[in-house]
Parts: C-alpha cells; structure tokens; sequence
C-alpha cells in the first residue's frame, strides 16, 4: 500500500522551474516547418486556381479576370496543399498563426496588372 | 468584553483578507506543485469582486436567502470563536450555517446541486463527531469551553490531546473542500456533480459563498492555531504546516467515494474521541 | 478598473468539433500554457462563467445546447469561437449535419483562426475577449445605474 | 507486409440470422455492420472474427425491406443496427435497445438515403 | 420508489471533455440506469466524398478526431493503396509507424490525464499533460502541427524525418522516459488511484469478446487483440508485442495504456533503428476502383475504413467504424451498479472519442 | 389539592360522557370546550403552584387503593379476554403473572392510612403543563382529523366515541403518573395508559393494527412486570409501606432504593421505548396521526422518561444509572440512524422520538444535576416540537395523500402555512438555537462531568451528527419548491389550525423563553434535590437569543433578494428543458428530472442497526438484571 506517491514528484515541481511558458510575455513556440499560415507571392502567381481546385476547405478565391488572390484565414485549415500544388511554388506557409479577429479574416490579395501580352508569351512556351 | 468585542470585529474585517491570502498562496503553491507558475497572490479577492460585478441571476429568489444567512451565520461563528465565546455553541452555530448553505443548494431544485446538497450532507456528518470530540478535548484538558478560557491556558493544548489535533486535521481537508474530499463541490478540480452544491448559484450569490469560505478558512485556522495558544507563534509555525500539509494532500491524491470519506472521518473520530479522551477520563 | 478582466472564467464545450481545437484549448490550461496565471479558471458550469469557449460547427443536436449553455450564463459574458469550424464550419462546412460557424447560433465576440487553433492562439483569442468583456461589463454598469 | 484476408459472402436476407448465429456459434466476434448506398439498393456488410482474418456477410436490400435485427445473437449490434436505422432510413426489426431514431438525430432525415439532397456549393462559395 | 434521482449527466459537463448525454437513474449514488445519447458530434463527413477527390479527402479523413487524427489519415490511405495496388516505400512505411506511434503516446497520455482529472487528481491531470507536451512537441517539430499532422498522403507521406532528428527524437524520448515510468508508477501504486480503480466497472474476457470490445478496453479483460500484431505498415518489422491485463477493471484498462505508452517509446526507437533509406513516396495515378476494408490499430483499438470506389475520383462510399463507437455497448454494460461518483471514470475508461464515434 | 384531583377526575368524566355522545357537531364542541377547560385548569395549576417548591397531598387511601385494585383486576380479565380471543397466549400468561404479582406485593404491605398519597413539584408541574396544554392540543385536532380520517377510510367502522373516550382517559392517567407519590397509584396509572395506548394503537382493529396493538402491549406489560417486581421487593423488604412513597424511597438513598429503581428504570426503558423495546412504537404508526403525537410527545413514553428522571438522583455515579445510560446512549445513536434510511415521515419522526428518548435516559441515567437538568429541557422541547410535528404530518398526509418524505417536495410552496409550521417544527427538533440542540449541549456538559462520560459523548457526538442529516435532508424536501408550485387547495379544518397555531406559538415560545422556563422550573426542581444547579451562563444566553432573533429577521432578506434578479433556467448538463424541469432525454423520450433523498440503506438499514441496537441494549440489560440479581443475593 502505498500513498502520497505523488509527493516527490510535487515537492519536486514546487522548488524546481515552472514548465510554464510566460506567453505573450515570451513568444510562442514554433518550428521551422510548424504550420501557422499561408501567404503569397502574388507577383508570380498565375492564377491557374489549382490551389483553388485542391483546398479542401475552399479557403481560396482565384479571380483570373481581376487578377486577385483571396484566402479566408477563418476556413482555411492551415494543410499546405496549397503550397504543395502551385506549380509556381508561390505559396508559402509561414511558421507563425494568424491573429484572432472580431469579425472576418478575409485577406484579398490583388495581383500586379497583368504584364504585356508579349512578354507573357515566352514564359508559356517554357 | 470590549475585547472580545474588538477580537470579533476585528475578525469581521479581516479575516476575508487573510482568507484570500491564505486561498491565493494556496492556490500558488498548488500552482507551482502542478509545475505551473499559477494566479497572482490576490486572485481569491479579485474572484469575489468580479461575482460581484456580475448580473444578479438565480435559479429561485428563496436560494440568494438561504446563502446570505450562511454567510451571516459563518461570519458570526467566526466572530464567537474570536471572541472568546463557547466553543460548542460555535459549534452549533457552524452546523447552523451549514444547513443554511445545504438548503440554498435543495432550493436551486437542480439535479446537481440536489446531489451536492446531499454529499455536503454526508460532509457535514462526516465532520460533526469530530468538532464536538475536539470541543469535548478542549474542555477535558482546560476545564472549560470558552475559547478564550482555552486561548489562555499556559500550557500547550496539543500535549494532552494529540490525538484530538489529529482527528481535527483529518477533517480540516473535508471542511477546506481540498482531494480527496472535495465531494460536495470543489473550488477548481472538475468533478462528476459539475459544480456540485454550487452548481445553480451565479454572480452575488455565488460571491457570498465565496466569502463565507474565505471567513471558514481562518476560523478553522483559528481552531488548529487553538492547540498551540500558549505559544502563539509555534501555533502560527504550526498553523503553516498544517495547510501546507492540506495543499500537498490535495495534490497527491484522487477523490474517494463518498463510503470512504464518511468511514475514515468516523473512525479517525472515533479512535481519536475513544483513545484520548478515554485516557483523559481514566488519568 | 473591473475586476472581471482579472478574473474571467471560462466554460468550454464542444459543438461538434473533431476534438482538434478541443484538447488545445485543454492544452491552455496545463502546464506549459497555464491560462490559470490570468486569473483563468475552468469552471465547466455556465452560471460561472463569463467566457463561453467553443469549438467546433455546431449540429442539430448541438445547437439546444449551445444556446442552452449561453442562457445560462450571466451577463457581462463573451463568447469565443475556437477553430476554423466554430468560425465558419471549416472542412465539414457542406456536411448535411453542420450549421457552419457558431455565429448561425448564438452571437460571436471573437474568432481564433486555426485547425487546429494553436493554444498560444487561444490564448490571444481569450485576451482580446477580455477587452469586449470589459465594455460589455461597463455599459451593463451604465445600464444598471440609471435604472436605479 | 502481412495484412488481412477478408472473404465476403453474399447472402440473402432470410438467411441472415441463421448465418450470423453460425458465426457466434464459431466464437466470432462481431466487427461492424455497415452499409453502403448504391443508387437503387443498400449493401449491408457484417463483419465478423476471430482473428486477422475477417468473414463479411453481405446482404443487399432496397427502401423499405425489414431487416432482421442480430441483437439478439451480439448484444452490441444494437448501436450499428440503430446508425443505419438513422441514417440510411432502413427498417431493422427488433432491435434489443432500440432508439426510435434518436441515436444520431440529424439535421435533414436519413441522409444516406438514396438520392439525398445534394447542394451543389459553388468552390469558394458559401454554404 | 419514490427515492430515486433523475440525473441528466452531459452534454455539457466538465469532466467530459467531448459531448455525451446518459439518463443517469440513481437510488443514493448508485446507478440503477444508464441510458446514452449520441450524436452531438455527427458531422456526416463521410458524405463528403462525394464532392472531394479522394487525395485531398485525406485531410477531412484525418478531421474525424483530432486525437487519433494520424493514424485516420493512414489507415484511409491504406485502403485506397490496398485498391490501388500501390506499394508504399518502406520509409514512408517506417515514418507512417513513428507518427502512430506518436499519436498514441499524446492520446493515452492525454486520457491518463482525464481520468485522473475524473478521479479528482489535478497534479496527476498536469503532470500527464505536460509530459504529452514533450511528445507534441516532436511531433510539431517533424510534421508542422500539434494535433493535427497533414503529413500522410496517398503513396506516401509529405515530409521526410531526417536522420538527425530522428536521433534526436530518440535521445528526447529516453529523457522523458523516466518521467513517464514515474508516473504509470503513480497509476499502479498510488493507493488513492487503485480504490477509485480497482474492481470497478469489471467487464469479463467473454462479455469484452461478445460485445465486441476492441483495443485496450478488451485488452484490460484479458483479449489478445491487436491490429497491430497482424504486422500492417512497418509493424509486422518491429517485433510487436501487446501489452494485456486479465482484471477487465477500469484499473487494468488504465494499465494496458500506460504501460502502452513505454511500449510505443521502445517501438519508435526500433523503427528508428531499423530505419530503412529510400524515398517517402510513391506518384499516385489514376483513380481507385473497388473496395478494401482496412483495420489499423488506433489507440482506442481497431479501426476500420470502408472504402468502395467505382474508378472516380470521387469515391462512392467511405465508411469509418471508430473503436469507440464499438465499444459503447460493453460501457452501457460496464454502468450498470456503479457508483454516480464512478459514472466519469468508468465512462472514460473506454477512452470515448465522441468525435471518432460519431464522424 | 382540589386541583390535581379535578384534573385527574375530570378527563376521565368527560371521556364517560364521550362514550355515550354520539357522532355530532355537539360532541366536536364538547371535546373542544374540555380541552380548553384542561389547558386552563393546567395553567391555573401552574399559577397556582410554580413558586411552591414540593407540596405533599394526604388523602386516604384506603378506599381509592381498593378501587384501584379492582378496576385493575377489572382491566386484567379484559385483557385476558382479548388475548384468549387472539390467542395471545403470551400476554395472557403476562398479564396473569403480574396480575398476581402485585395481589401478592399488596397482601404484604400494609399501608399506613396518612400518607402523602399525591404531590406536586415543579417536575410535575412542567409534566402536567405538556400533557394539558399539548396533550388538549391533540385532542382538538384530533376532532377535525378524526372527521377526515373517516372520509378517507369509509370501510372502517366508526368508533370515534370510544376514540375520544379514550383520548381522555389517558390525559387523566398521565396526569395520574405525574402527580401520584404512592407508587401502587402511580403503577395503575401506568397500566392504565398501557391499555389505552393498545386499545388507540389498535384502533382500526385490520391486521396490522392488531398486530401491533399487542405487540405494544406485550413489551409494555414485560415492563409492567419490572414494575410489579419492585413491589415484591419493597414488599419483602419494609413491610411497613413507607417505601411505597416515592419519596420516601428516593429520600433513602442508593443502598436501599437501587433496585427498585433499577427496576423501575426497566419498566421506563420500556414504556420510554428504548432499544430493545422500540419495536412497539414504531408498530404505534398504524394509528391515526393524533394518537401517534399523543403517544410520542405529551403521553405514555414520557411517563417511561418520568420516572426514570424521577429515580435520577439514585443512578448518580452508580454502576446501573450507568447501564440504563448506555442503553439510551445506544438507543440515540442506532435509531436516529436508522431515522437515515427510512422515507415515511411518521417513520422518520418515530425514530426519531426513540432517538430523543434515549438521550433523556443517557442523561438521566447519569443521574448528577446537570444531567437532570439537560433531560428535562429535553423533554420539554421534544415533547413541543414532536407534536407539532406529528400533527403537520398528519394534516399533511390528509391534503396530499401522503406520508412520504418524498412526496413533501417543495411543500412550502404549496402548503405554505403547513411548510412553515413543519420547518420550525423540524427546526426545533435539531438546530441551533432552537431548543433540542441546546439540550443537546446541556447533555455534554453533563456527560463529561460523569465517570465514564466520554463513551456516551461518543455516543452522542455521533448521534447528533446522523441526526442532522435525516432532518436537513427532509428540510431540504420542503424547501426544494419547483418551478411553479401549484396552489394547492387549502381548507385545513379549523380544528386542526386551532392546534398547529398554538404549537407553532409555543415551540417559538419555549425556543426565546426558555432561560425562564429553565430558571423557573428547571432549576428549582433540580435544586430542590441536588442543592445545586446547572444554568446556561449569562454570555450564552445572550448569544443564543441573538441567534434566535437572526433566524427570525434573516427571512426579512427576502424582500431585498426579491428585486430586480434575473431567473436563469436550471442547469440539466445543457440539454434543453422546460421550466418544469422535463428535460429531453435519451431514446427521444421527455424526462422530468427527479430528486429523491438519499436514504444509505446499506449502513443505516432498519434490520441491520435494530439487530445491533437490540443486542447490545439486551446485553446491557441482562447485565443490569444479573447485577441486580448478585444485589440481592449478596
Ligand atoms: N483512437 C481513436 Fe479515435 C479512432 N478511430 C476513436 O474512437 O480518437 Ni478520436
Ligand atoms: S492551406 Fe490548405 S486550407 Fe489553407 S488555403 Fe491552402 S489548401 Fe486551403
Ligand atoms: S496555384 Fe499558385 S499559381 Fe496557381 S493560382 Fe494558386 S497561387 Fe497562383
Ligand atoms: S478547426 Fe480543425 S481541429 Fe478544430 S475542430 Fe475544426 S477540424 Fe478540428
């Protein structure tokens, strides 16, 4: 029989170092590859929608025509497929979360108008 | 008398502030056993605020009546004790109190709280041998019963009735509501009543419980710190431990059933009110 | 100054989440994140709390208990939604069961983005729901005073 | 990579409560019941063990047949026979523990059925 | 008798972390009858394959819970591999096997912590949790999320662990050894936890077997049943062994888990050690057609993903039968004569996952 | 002298009278009239003689001795007849026994002719007061509950005549008891409330009734028996009658008074209900309510508690009051567990009066001014609140159809006037500051100066803790007032309000009064034989009224608490229910959430703790009885 095991373990934890990490005071943890959100590079983006087609929570809003990128960071689930299947690899995920809102986290991004018809070109043959 | 009257009123005042530094360390120390760095020292004080800051909502007008008498009631234990008054008429005034906060919870008619009514029941049975097995020691060691006879005996209480003091710490944990007897409602701890007794009273009403804890909290650290009165500040150091001893308790073991709490309370009473009052009876 | 800043406690439940955001906000109050140093505590009992934090999309049977668990709680009272699913129904928005966003049941204060909804996230959802608690508790003080 | 063998035999429905109690008899235990809708019938699936090795009976019904309830041979068929009662808004008879629907209450009736109502969402859209 | 109580337990209670509802009939504090509800946490998600391709449906399939979300998105990629005919490279295989692994030292740390919690044991609940931490904590460091991983695929798995870090998982895990024998020590020994324990809520070898109990609820009576001996992924390598106790009390099903915990420990430093080199995925073409069952061992039990498929890419039927769903009978069992006071040990002695049960 | 005589003749004319009138408002009015008479003739009586210490009556008795003697051999063929009728072999047997054991002791002494035959003191005067005042109480309810009691039970024949007839007879035998110095007077008294508590036990005559009508009768004539015994004794031992007088026989002292009193206390033990003896009470039930409350709080187990405090001073520090201390000790503690696991409220308050008795018999067992003093007090307030009690209960049981705890749910609301009554009543029986449980601290005190004290303040420390379970938990009931409480339809008879407002007055009366009544009566009693008295001292005095005076205001509160609240619904774990606390449970089906009390029956069971009780408390006695036995002998 025995009881009060946890003795030790407590008086341990009393004198020792909280495990507490103070945050905000400290910030928060992250690694590398955590997942936190996904921003753009919109200037390279060439608005194919595949990251449109394969968001499974239909986060994004390709508008070709407007040349606009649109992320609801309230649907979004954070996965990367997005980033995976840009063939311009011009979605990246950033290791840090994005913040609470009172209201909608719509984030519109809008593209550089569209380059010359000419110089488009070329980068189709590639 | 006009002593006793300062004692009482001085008790009044303060003894929610020395509760609420009593319940923040507490709660601190608990914290820190967790391995948490825990609330700031006056948490308890701004919990009660904030209930008060709260709408005034209630299941049943009748519940915020029977509370405000168990405060009164335990406000008024407390200022006896302080006082120097009988000890078994604290006692009873206790117990008073407690019917009072057991029927606010029946009155809420709500499952839960219906059930923690009857474990504090249970508690209060639990408890009550005890408290008058110790009141019975105080008179047998000091021939009297008023707490101010027994606060100015020259020796120390605890050497005739040890095991009285036992028995009395024993039944601390039940009255603090600390694990493993937090059966009737617990302050933190989740358990399976929700919040048990506690379950239907909200904003003030519930503020009100609070305070009356804090209020319980130093008058049962009064009657430990009784053992010791004539050497007060042994009885301080002891007082210390003993609540380090209920916070380091509270967190080494689980909640037992109520069977338990209810067998061991008796038998600790029991041995303790057999064993020493009965050498006290025969010496 | 209120108090109630200092001393929110919170009441958690989950409506129809997929656990995810549910063990995080559980998360927040162990060890490592330790919501108790704001004065946090988890009551799990309505009438106590002044911070509804929840998780999930809400289904049918939910949602009486969503609305029924808001009710209960007294006012000054935010409600915080937690997970993309609380906020807007997230990956189960077009399953048949699912109202989509707790906003559809009962009002909304603050939204934590996330699937799942990191607990320093958490944390930072409940704190900015401090601030509305606070002016909510303010204009009921207002209220109050000119009634009397 | 060792995996598990699972044969699957079609049955009929009268024969189900013969073949399941052969299987009890056997010591099986029973692993699931689910149902599959497809178009214009349902594909039952009951599936039994003793080890990695995995027996289905299958049983095909459409709208309205009864289905005979095996609670009485496994006592926790109760909770699978209830779901399709539910979902796929078939009929099982004499279930032990029978919910009367209330198992899982959802928001349109018996959404497995056949032909459910499918909101076609526009990508990006709401719901 | 008029002395009964009528107790709605749930949906809404604190020391039930997921939504569950009994009618809970008492006479003093003993149940006389339990009756559940289910279906707070019905999402209906495995309709969703109707409107999702069956690759990015991995990430829905890995939300039914956030627990044991790993180990959902595996054993769905299974069954479209198995229909597929894809061979999945044997480190994606290894890799996959860690990551479970991992899930079921932060799930059945998890439930060690509730259930002490249940029981009233707040230091117990903490020190659990913040051991379960550590593990989350590797975990985030090779797949980029807490609970929710996304790094299984079809063919495959997303993110490589390099040797590195695998070796420094290894070292993290033997220092936290230690601290998780510590406290499995508290759960066997501690006087307080063994009365809330022992002898409570007993289900028999013959009842776990027949009402079909799987995983560590019939594994605590005494059933040998382990997906994993079957030897999927990379187990079949790894030399697994399952942990059993006889009691069939809520004490032994809380001993399968934690000595599960230090048994998960020595698995993924032999899946380390075996760690074969190689690529983590295999290209995915074309679309499945037919069906599979796949069983995976969760760490509530066996697992089963149904899948049926007609050569779309939208798949015709998806069906998940969780270990808890299974397992709520032998509890409707097991809560008949308790004490109310046990009613939350007891229900969570089955470790329920209301969001698996129910999808 | 006149006086006492009138109030032990009276009643027993009037019950003649009652024999005779038959149902009609006129005998309802004529009840009412003899009781107030009664209740005013005891008061007169208080008047009369409270400051006069003891007074001694002479009367001849010679001639009342042979009345005496023939309406109890009367009373014996009538039994004889009932037991040979119901084959009741036993009593039969018992009541030829003593009968012929007390011919025997009679033929032995020859009494002197003057002799104090009756006596006042101011213990007589508060036991008069109880049974006059609330004894006349229960006879004026009894006339609109006896109306009721027939509606409802219309295939019962109606023998209300004799009902009141005998309602009467037992005031007057009470009175008798209390005021009789001759103990051959006092022992017809006695037996005289035997039979009339059998023949009101038995009053339905069915099965049940029957049962337990003799039951009653056989454990009490057991006690007569001891009583009969006594006589041989004194008999054998001073043939010359002195110690036939009470006090004479107190006056000498231990060594020649210990057995009788001994064996008087047996008889007490019995009558007072005390374990192994309390079956019979708890068998009384089957009456109608009055006569329950007649037995309980004003009548026959007070006549036990009588004369068992009246042989106090001879227990003092001796080996047998110690003895007959622990069988009421016991009895204290097991019954008012058992009080724990029982639901049907005359049950509970049975117990409960066992329970109460007991300690009475600890403390006067103990036998030192203290303890006298405690069990005095005690008997006052038991004998106020029970019958409050009982009565409420009654009328309760007549509005709702029931006598079950649990069906009292919320009663304050629906029965306001009723709830309130039963609360203080209830409140009286077990909190501070009202009267039990300042009797209850006079109890410790007396224990803790006695030898041996501490096992009894074991006792009682338990004792009291189980008793405030069974009593908060049936508060808790009445209080628990549901969402909308319906109005139930009150038409209480004027009858039984005649006697509930009076009780109720006089409960909170003794409760802020008492350091009078204890100065008043209690003290010189107790002075009068022990030279010295206990007295609650000035501060708590004054502590107690101050509590008792919180309690009163507290409820003021509620006009404060009533304003601007905002009424939340009730907490069912989130599930949606309706004000009336239906909540939707599983299978779809509307559940109403119930709350039963919780009744521990696997520790404090009726059979488990009787069985207990029963043999420890046989075992004392045996004890009592073998050490008597040595007494003699040696
Ligand atoms: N383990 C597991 Fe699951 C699955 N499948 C189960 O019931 O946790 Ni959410
Ligand atoms: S991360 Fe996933 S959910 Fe978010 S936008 Fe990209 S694909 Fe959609
Ligand atoms: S997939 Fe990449 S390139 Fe295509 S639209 Fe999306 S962001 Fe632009
Ligand atoms: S937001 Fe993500 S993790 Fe949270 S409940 Fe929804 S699916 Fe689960």
């Amino acid at each position: 029989m025995q009881i009060f095991t946890m003795t030790k373990r407590a008086l341990a934890n009393l004198v020792g170092k909280p495990a507490t990490l103070m945050y905000p005071a400290t910030p928060a943890k992250q690694y590398e590859i955590s997942r936190g959100h996904v921003i753009i590079a919109i200037e390279d983006c060439i608005y194919c929608g595949n990251c449109q087609r394969h968001c499974v929570s239909q986060a994004i809003v390709v508008d070709r025509e407007a040349r606009t990128w649109e992320i609801d960071r309230l649907r979004c689930i954070i996965c990367g497929v997005c980033a995976e299947v840009c063939p311009k690899d011009c979605i990246f995920m950033e290791p840090d979360y994005p913040p609470s809102t009172t209201g909608t986290a719509m984030e519109f991004v809008q593209g550089p108008p569209a380059p010359p018809k000419a110089e488009k070109k070329p980068k189709a043959e590639e | 008398m006009i002593t006793e009257i300062i004692f009482a009123i001085g008790f009044i005042i303060f003894a929610p502030f020395i509760g609420a530094l009593i319940g923040g360390i507490d709660r601190k120390v608990t914290a820190r056993m967790q391995g948490r760095v825990g609330p700031p020292v006056l948490q308890p004080l701004y919990d009660v605020f904030k209930l008060f800051e709260k709408e005034k909502a209630v299941v049943r007008n009748e519940v915020n009546f029977y509370i405000f008498s168990y405060l009164i009631f335990v406000v008024f234990t407390g200022a006896l004790f302080f006082s120097g008054s009988d000890i078994l008429l604290v006692i009873f005034a206790l117990t008073l109190a407690h019917v009072f906060l057991i029927l606010g919870a029946y009155a809420a008619v709500s499952p839960y709280s219906h059930i923690g009514a009857e474990r504090e029941l249970l508690q209060l049975m639990a408890v009550e041998p005890m408290l008058i097995l110790a009141a019975t020691g105080f008179y047998m060691a000091t021939g009297s019963f008023a707490v101010k006879d027994i606060a100015l005996w020259p020796e120390p209480i605890f050497m005739t009735i040890p095991l009285i003091f036992v028995g009395i710490v024993y039944v601390l944990t039940i009255k603090l509501r600390k694990s493993p007897f937090d059966l009737a409602t617990s302050h933190h701890a989740h358990q399976e009543l929700v919040k048990g007794l506690t379950t239907e009273f909200a904003g003030p009403t519930l503020g009100m419980v609070e305070i009356a804890h804090l209020y319980e909290t130093v008058f049962f650290l009064g009657i430990v710190w009784l053992f010791f009165a004539s050497m007060p500040w042994v009885g301080l150091l002891v007082v210390i431990i003993v609540y380090f001893i209920e916070i380091l308790v509270d967190n080494t073991t689980t909640r037992v059933r109520w069977q338990v709490m209810l067998r061991s309370a008796w038998l600790v009473a029991l041995v303790a009110g057999a064993v020493n009052l009965g050498v006290l009876a025969l010496m | 100054m209120s108090y109630i800043t200092k001393s929110p406690w919170i009441i958690h439940y989950d409506g129809s989440s997929c656990n995810g955001c549910d063990i995080e906000v559980l998360a927040c109050l162990t060890p490592l994140y330790d919501l108790e140093r704001f004065g946090i505590v988890n009551t799990g009992n309505p009438k106590h709390a002044d911070v509804f934090l929840i998780t999930g999309g809400i289904n049918e049977q939910s949602r009486a208990v969503v609305k029924n668990t808001y009710e209960q709680m007294p006012d000054p009272k935010v409600v915080v939604a937690i997970g993309i699913c609380a906020a807007t129904g997230g990956v189960f928005r077009e399953c048949y069961n699912i109202m989509g966003g707790v906003d559809k049941v009962i009002p909304v204060d603050v939204y934590v983005p996330g699937c799942a909804a990191r607990p320093e996230s958490i944390i930072d959802g409940v704190v900015s729901a401090l601030g509305i608690l606070e002016e909510k508790r303010a204009k009921m003080a207002e209220k109050g005073g000119k009634k009397q | 990579m060792i995996e598990q063998k699972h044969t699957i035999t079609e049955i009929a429905v009268t024969d189900l409560l013969k073949k399941t109690g052969e299987c009890h008899e056997k010591g099986h235990r029973l692993v699931q019941i689910g149902c599959t809708p497809l178009g214009d019938c349902y594909e039952i699936n009951y599936t039994f063990t003793t080890s990695w090795d995995f027996e289905s009976l299958r049983i095909t019904v459409n709208d309205g047949d009864k289905i005979p309830s095996i609670s009485g041979i496994y006592w926790g068929a109760f909770i699978y026979e209830n779901e399709i009662h539910d979902l796929f808004g078939l009929t099982v008879t004499d279930i032990n523990v029978d919910f009367q629907g209330h198992l899982i209450e959802t928001r349109i009736p018996s959404p497995f059925k056949n032909a459910p109502p499918v909101t076609k969402v526009k990508k990006g859209g709401d719901a | 008798m008029g002395n009964q109580i009528v107790v709605p337990f749930g949906p809404q209670h604190p020391v039930l972390p997921e939504p569950i509802h009994l009618d809970l009939v008492l006479e003093d504090e003993r149940v006389v009858e339990a009756v559940p509800t289910i279906g707070y946490v019905h999402r209906g998600l495995e309709k969703l394959v109707e409107k999702r391709d069956y690759k990015d449906y991995v990430l829905i399939a890995e939300r039914i819970c956030g627990i044991c979300s790993f180990t959902h998105s595996v054993t769905y990629c299974n069954a479209i591999e198995r229909i597929m005919g894809i061979e999945v490279p044997a480190r994606a295989q290894f890799i996959r096997t860690i990551w479970m692994e991992y899930s079921r030292m932060h799930s059945h740390l998890l439930w060690l912590g509730l259930t002490a919690d249940a029981m009233g044991f707040e230091n117990l609940f903490m020190n659990a949790w913040r051991l379960r931490e550590e593990i989350l904590d590797d975990m985030e460091a090779t797949t980029g999320g807490r609970v929710i991983q996304g790094s299984c695929k079809v063919g495959g798995i997303r993110r490589d662990i390099s040797d590195d870090k695998l070796g420094e998982m290894v070292d993290h895990l033997k220092k936290i050894r230690p601290l998780l024998e510590e406290s499995n020590r508290i759960f066997t020994h501690d006087q307080t936890v063994r009365h809330r324990m022992r002898g409570l809520g007993v289900l028999s070898k013959e009842d776990a077997w027949d009402l079909g109990a799987v995983g560590p609820t019939a594994r605590g009576s005494g059933c040998d049943m382990d997906v994993r001996s079957s030897g999927y992924s990379a187990y079949g390598e790894l030399g697994f062994k399952p942990v059993v106790f006889t009691h069939g009390d809520c004490l032994d099903r809380c001993l399968v888990r934690s000595e599960e915990v230090l048994a998960a420990v020595d698995l993924v430093e032999r899946a380390v050690a075996k760690m074969p080199d190689g690529p983590i995925e295999e290209k995915v073409k074309g679309n499945p057609d037919g069906e599979y069952f796949a069983f995976s061992e969760q760490p509530r039990g066996e697992c089963m993903h149904y899948i049926k498929a007609n050569g779309k890419k939208n798949i015709v039927r998806h069906r998940v039968r969780t270990p808890t769903l299974t397992n709520i009978p032998p509890l409707v069992k097991m809560l008949e004569g308790i004490e109310m006071a046990d009613v939350p040990v007891v229900v969570l002695t089955i470790d329920p996952c209301i969001g698996c049960a129910e999808r | 002298m006149e006086l006492l005589v009138f109030l032990i003749l009276f009643p027993a004319l009037a019950a003649l009278l009652f024999c005779i009138l038959p149902n009609s408002r006129l005998r309802d009015t004529i009840v009412v009239v003899v009781s107030a008479i009664i209740i005013v003739a005891t008061l007169y009586l208080f008047v009369v003689f409270a400051g006069a210490g003891t007074v001694y009556f002479d009367i001849n008795s010679g001639m009342i001795s042979q009345i005496m003697t023939g309406l109890e051999v009367i009373i014996s063929a009538g039994l004889l007849y009932l037991a040979a009728k119901y084959r009741q072999y036993l009593i039969a047997g018992l009541v030829v026994v003593q009968l012929g054991v007390v011919l025997y002791a009679e033929s032995l002494i020859h009494e002197t002719a003057a002799l104090n035959n009756l006596f006042i003191d101011p213990f007589s005067i508060i036991m008069a007061m109880i049974i006059g005042i609330i004894g006349s109480l229960i006879c004026i309810y009894s006339v609109g509950y006896m109306r009721d009691y027939h509606a409802h039970h219309d295939d019962m024949p109606d023998k209300r005549r004799w009902f009141f007839a005998l309602l009467f007879v037992f005031l007057a035998a009470m009175y008798g008891v209390v005021f009789s110095n001759n103990l051959f007077w006092l022992f017809f008294f006695w037996e005289v409330t035997t039979l009339c508590s059998f023949l009101l036990i038995g009053y339905s005559w069915d099965e049940q009734a029957r049962k337990n009508a003799f039951w009653a009768l056989l454990l009490n004539l057991t006690g007569g028996l001891g009583f009969a015994a006594t006589f041989v004794w004194i008999g054998l031992t001073d043939p010359s009658g002195s110690l036939i007088m009470m006090d004479t026989l107190i006056a000498a002292g231990p060594a020649v008074a210990m057995i009788p009193a001994a064996l008087i206390g047996f008889a007490g033990l019995t009558k007072a209900a005390q374990m192994p003896f309390s079956s019979w009470l708890v068998g009384a039930m089957v009456a109608p309510t009055p006569v329950s409350a007649l037995l309980h709080s004003s009548t026959m187990v007070k006549a036990g508690v009588y004369v068992i405090v009246r042989f106090a001073p001879i227990y003092d520090a001796s080996m047998v009051g110690y003895i007959i201390s622990l069988v009421g000790g016991v009895t204290f503690l097991l019954a008012s567990g058992i009080a724990i696991s029982q639901s049907n409220a005359k049950k509970v308050l049975a117990y409960s009066t066992i329970a109460n008795l007991g300690l009475v018999v600890a403390c006067a067992g103990i036998g030192t001014y203290a303890a006298v003093w405690a069990a005095i007090l005690l008997i006052i307030f038991h004998a106020v609140a029970k019958s409050l009690l009982f009565l409420s209960v009654g009328t309760v049981e007549h509005k709702i159809g029931s006598r079950d705890i649990e069906d009292m749910t919320g009663l304050v609301g629906r029965l306001p006037t009723l709830g309130l009554m039963m609360i203080i009543g209830i409140a009286g029986m077990f909190l501070a500051p009202f009267g039990m449980l300042i009797s209850k601290w006079a109890a410790l005190l007396a224990f803790i100066d006695a030898q041996y004290g501490f096992i009894l303040i074991l006792l009682l420390a338990f004792g009291s803790a189980v008793t405030v379970f069974f009593w908060t938990k049936w508060l808790g009931k009445l209080v628990a007032v549901a969402w909308k409480p319906e109005p139930m339809e009150v038409k209480i008879s004027s009858h039984e309000y005649t006697a509930l407002v009076p009780l109720t007055v006089l409960m909170v009366a003794v409760c802020i009064g008492f350091p009078l009544l204890s100065s008043e009566l209690v003290v010189p009693y107790v002075f009068s034989i022990y030279g010295m008295a206990a007295t609650l001292g000035q501060a708590n005095t004054i502590i107690m009224v101050m509590m008792v005076f919180m309690v009163l205001v507290m409820p003021l509160s509620l006009f404060h608490f009533r304003k601007d609240r905002k009424i939340l619904p009730h907490y069912v774990g989130g599930r949606p229910s309706t004000p009336d606390m239906h909540f939707k449970g599983s299978i779809g089906v509307q559940r109403p959430v119930a709350l039963g009390n919780y009744y521990l029956a696997d520790y404090f069971g009726e059979q488990r703790l009787s069985h207990i009780g029963n043999g420890l408390c046989i075992a004392f006695i045996a004890l009592m009885l073998i050490m008597l036995l040595m007494g003699v002998i040696i």
